[in-house]
């Protein structure tokens, strides 16, 4: 697959950046200065790149818990998701929503969600205005190995068939729900044939590796945008950190985390290919590296000296019409 | 004027509401009826209860749209919908259904807006049919608005004749939060005057149902109707009450409820869900807290007993509170 | 297949009492007599009963809002079920369930259910009980073609996988939910195939053969029996009635009823094997019919001369020790 | 007596129930953790909480079962589980997570007996983690246990204290109905002194936590310990107070606190749930409508705003009552 330049540019500034982010929001977390519960995306960078790459400013993504990456790679700004992960009121969601509710309606994020498999109806009916209104837009839901057993996804995916809608299921397999196995939580044996048993095709993926993911949910999001009802994204993954920032991780076996960072690390795989097909130098990768540490600092140094929210901002937000105040 | 019921008063909003806004539609189970069937009478049924009844052929199957039983896929199809600009109303067959799609609204519908840091609208309408008096049992009778009152971010709108559930419907489609519309079934076939043209009701404006100097007697949807009757029948007895319809519990007319008791000095709440972390509950603590200098007596509350909704009509009738229940509850405020 | 005459006479006597019941129920309704939301159960006949003649007491069964049928065939007190549909506080229920809440814990009927696919998770915990008790009990539960596209049935499903529990899902497709038909509430072009996709495997049945439900059944209970996880039923069958007391059934294509009560009728298709068969004579299903009918009539009659409740019981049994009175 | 926390209090009834009796088990996402897992570690976990830690070991996968996500399901696991004799205790994450599964729970298990004309029993144990504290914002931190509390059949739990938690657990799990048991996760740090052996408090029967002359207090399960503070505070102005926690919302324990204000003449309810249709609106009209004559004043209600919870720490902090805002509320009332 040859992609222009520009383009591999922006995708691997994208991962890295979501990397990166990452990285930095762990450190920070673990200093006690980020609060909460927060799902660290690092391993799985492609996944969210390989899909938003194939979207525009219009069509909409809703992410779930693990939401950081699927946020950077649609579009979302950087320093004001690490605003809102510090919980300053000129965060994205003015230290409302935190980690797990991170959104953008203007970049087409309808939120990250903290209810496992919340996203997809709400998917289905973005999609479903895409087709009313048939603007061609498309609406991708993202969900885990875990998430797909909740009877909501389900629902989505069979009303996205009946309703013939432009929405696309990625499925991203890391292979836990917290801290239990897909081999446990998904009762058959091929989680891929039992979607497509939904009654959409299904394209899969190495989730580790950009162009593969790029490929998969392109033919996904063409096959949504023509008008031929959902389609599906299903990509095997690694999360290289635990569950949540602190998770004592048991359920990995014996150098199962230095396997993935050494063998499934999307950033790596793209260098390499890079390095492979000359299309992009080392130097190129280097200075956007550099660009985007320096980007991840400035939004850490941002958001500690960003405005903290006072009281009286508790009860605004709750409706646009009438204060909650008096309700 | 001409007599309508509430349920061709509803009809007639959401016919109203797709002539004037190409962003509403309808959307839920058998709102359209017949798809896939043989017959080939796709748009004959028009919903379970008739209210949706003609969209289907005047709107066609891109804005009256049928859906498999997934409840929770249908809130989530409005919801998202709505969050990129168009303005669904999605019909739950019975409120009772809430169980299998509360997520959905509680959780995802209802706190989009808070969460997202005030820059999300998500101008959804949630429409059921709600309450007792068929003889529907313990999972197809419940009111379940005294529960969705208890979320913030979620308009909860309970009418109780068929002129304000026109205009509540109107003012719930174009109102910016999302809106839970319980239509008590009890009430579909009940007729009164309604204007052919489009008309909306502010969310949050009590009616004034009854006035009076003795009682203030705060009803809910079904009760109304009830509460005015027991209210007539007392009047020879010298009785004077108001009667305050809220009309909306979410946002509530705190002030025309605290301004009566401010007068009467008595209040007497009715609503047909069961007493515990009630209606009744939530306005006699409202009055006890603000309008407590004022009252003359013990606030009486009027409700059905801690029980699930019993099937048999002898049970059922027992259940629901009924003209002498208020009566009583009236009498014994006064005595 | 051949069956012992008493396993034979018994499986055309619980039909029957079916059929008279559900017809008798529909025209008291008619009548005024009976109040509430009543579905019958008409036509489907032998999937209740093919189902349940391979069950034991102490094995339980599920049902649904259609649910008079499978409490009949599991051998709930039809005189009870008829003063419970008339609201008495001799019926069943005492009067508080009525049709759509027909119960038996002696029986092993855990109710039908009002709320669509409420059942089946309920059913995986009645079989989870019997595979830590292992006492070789099955737990079935019915659906519709309208309900596997529940949240909770899916979800059911793939607990009972995850579990290896003796759950069994009857789906019943009469190809209407309401008034919308399988080919569009159901997004897929195979439904046994999407059932069979979550990891067990799924019989087939024609739903008006006694004989064809009794043998897939067999099958899929014996699977279940046998420590082998949960299994599948699925037979097509057909609905005399509307989906509720009253329904015009505008879905219906001409002569579709006729069609089905000449061609489907499981009674008639029961006789006619008999007489092929021998193995029964036509007299003497004659006079099963005559004391089916003599049964039905006397519930009718014990019914309407029941005691009614009396408000005093609307508060008891919420809760077995302590009276809702002072909740 | 030796010093436990809420957790191990908790974990330590779980292992003495399952002990007691072989039809107790627990069921719920990761209750032992690391199923199908490289490492071979099932049972390593416990619970996302670690309430649930040594049952896997010690009972095995028969009695501590892991499940997919799928909350409908588990609850219907433990409640057919429980309709043919198993005494299950599922454990729900968040309470939050109710929207997922409220039908299994509210229309489902909760009314099975009733439906079922009094011949059933259901006696499944549902725990989740409740309240705020965690900076978890809106979909992580709600109590939902003032939802519950509206419908029959359901008893609830709101353990405010390690002790109390123990033996309000072993009374639910040997209880013939369905309960839902709300553990403050804030609370699961906290310790105090819980005897090694069984014991069980009965539902319905409300602890003084303090007694006084001027005000009766009734606060729910986080918010006992932050009422205790502002009483404590205030003793030095002379201020003394009964403190109520009613340990159980459903059923509740109505005499403990009618003859508490008939004493006192004074009420002050506190809960961490936002205030419509919740605990403090119930208990302000259970006085108002039953103990009216005995007020002075104006009954007072401490509760979150009508918002969802908000993420920033600084947020929730002013969202959750603290304990100024009680010293407030009783000093108002006393005013
Ligand atoms: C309804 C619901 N149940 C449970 C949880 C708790 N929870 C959060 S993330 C998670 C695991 C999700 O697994 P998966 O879908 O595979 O996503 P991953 O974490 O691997 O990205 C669970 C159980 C939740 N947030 N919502
Ligand atoms: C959760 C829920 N949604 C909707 C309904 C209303 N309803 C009752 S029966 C039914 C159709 C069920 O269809 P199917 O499963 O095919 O069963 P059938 O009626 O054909 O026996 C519907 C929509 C309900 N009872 N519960
Ligand atoms: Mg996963
Ligand atoms: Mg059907």
């Amino acid at each position: 697959m040859s992609l222009p330049k520009e383009k591999l540019l922006r995708a691997y500034r994208q991962m890295k950046t979501i990397r990166e982010f990452e990285e930095r929001a762990h450190a920070e977390i673990m200093n006690g200065q980020i609060a909460g519960f927060t799902h660290l995306y690092t391993g799985q960078e492609a996944n969210a790149v390989g899909v938003c790459e194939n979207l525009g400013d219009e069509d909409t993504i809703i992410s779930t818990h693990r939401g950081h990456g699927h946020c950077i790679a649609k579009g979302a700004d950087v320093i004001g998701m690490m605003k809102e992960l510090f919980g300053s009121s000129e965060g994205l969601c003015k230290g409302k929503g935190g980690s797990m509710h991170v959104a953008d309606m203007e970049k087409g994020i309808l939120g990250a969600n903290g209810i496992v498999a919340g996203g997809p109806p709400i998917s289905v009916g973005a999609a479903l205005a895409a087709k009313i209104r048939k603007n061609g837009r498309v609406a991708v839901s993202f969900s885990g190995d875990g998430s797909v057993n909740q009877g909501t996804c389900f629902e989505a995916m069979n009303l996205a068939v009946v309703l013939k809608v432009p929405a696309v299921f990625v499925i991203e397999n890391n292979y836990y729900s917290e801290h239990t196995n897909i081999s446990y939580a998904v009762g058959c044996d091929d989680l891929k044939a039992r979607t497509e048993s939904f009654g959409f095709p299904v394209f899969v993926a190495d989730g580790a590796d950009f162009f593969s993911v790029y490929e998969a949910a392109a033919k996904a999001i063409e096959h949504a945008r023509g008008g031929n009802g959902p389609a599906g994204v299903f990509a095997e993954t690694g999360r290289f950190h635990g569950h949540f920032v602190g998770d004592p991780q048991y359920y990995r076996a014996d150098g199962e985390l230095d396997d993935l960072r050494e063998n499934s690390c999307c950033l790596k795989n793209f260098r390499a290919s890079m390095a492979e097909s000359g299309d992009v130098s080392q130097e190129e990768l280097d200075a956007i590296d550099a660009e985007v540490m320096a980007l991840i600092e400035q939004s850490v140094t941002e958001a500690k000296a960003a405005p903290r929210p006072t009281p009286d901002q508790v009860t605004s937000d709750v409706y646009i019409n009438y204060s909650a105040g008096s309700a | 004027m001409p007599e309508k019921t509430m349920r061709d008063a509803i009809n007639e909003a959401l016919h109203q509401a797709m002539e004037a806004d190409d962003s509403v539609f309808v959307i839920g189970e058998d709102v359209a009826g017949c798809n896939g069937s043989p017959s080939g009478k796709v748009g004959e049924v028009g919903g379970v209860f008739g209210v949706t009844s003609g969209l289907y052929k005047k709107f066609g199957p891109d804005r009256c749209i049928d859906t498999p039983i997934s409840e929770s896929a249908i809130v989530g199809a409005a919801s998202g919908a709505a969050l990129v600009g168009m303005r669904p109303v999605a019909e739950i067959m019975f409120a009772d259904f809430v169980g299998v799609c509360m997520d959905q609204i509680v959780n995802q519908m209802g706190k989009f807006r808070y969460m997202f840091g005030g820059k999300s609208k998500c101008p959804a309408v949630i429409r059921f049919a709600s309450g007792g008096g068929f003889s529907a049992a313990g999972q197809h009778s419940q009111s379940m608005y005294q529960v969705m009152t208890s979320f913030p971010g979620l308009k909860v709108v309970i009418p109780s004749n068929a002129y304000d559930a026109k205009g509540l419907l109107l003012q719930a489609i174009q109102d910016d939060d999302p809106v839970l519309f319980f239509e008590p079934k009890a009430l579909y076939q009940e007729a009164c005057e309604v204007p052919d043209e489009a008309y909306t009701i502010p969310f949050g404006e009590a009616a004034f149902v009854r006035e009076g100097d003795d009682v203030t007697v705060v009803a809910f949807g079904q009760m109304v109707n009830r509460a005015a009757a027991a209210i007539d029948a007392l009047e020879s007895d010298g009785i004077s009450c108001d009667l305050i319809d809220p009309r909306t519990s979410s946002p509530l007319d705190e002030a025309a409820i605290l301004e009566s008791v401010e007068a009467t000095g008595r209040l007497v709440v009715v609503d047909e869900s069961p007493p515990r972390c009630g209606l009744t509950a939530d306005i006699a603590a409202l009055v006890a807290s603000k309008a407590f200098s004022a009252l003359k007596a013990p606030v009486q509350m009027v409700s059905a007993p801690h029980s699930p909704t019993p099937f048999s009509p002898e049970l059922e009738a027992a259940y629901i509170p009924d003209v002498n229940k208020v009566k009583a509850s009236i009498q014994e405020v006064m005595a």
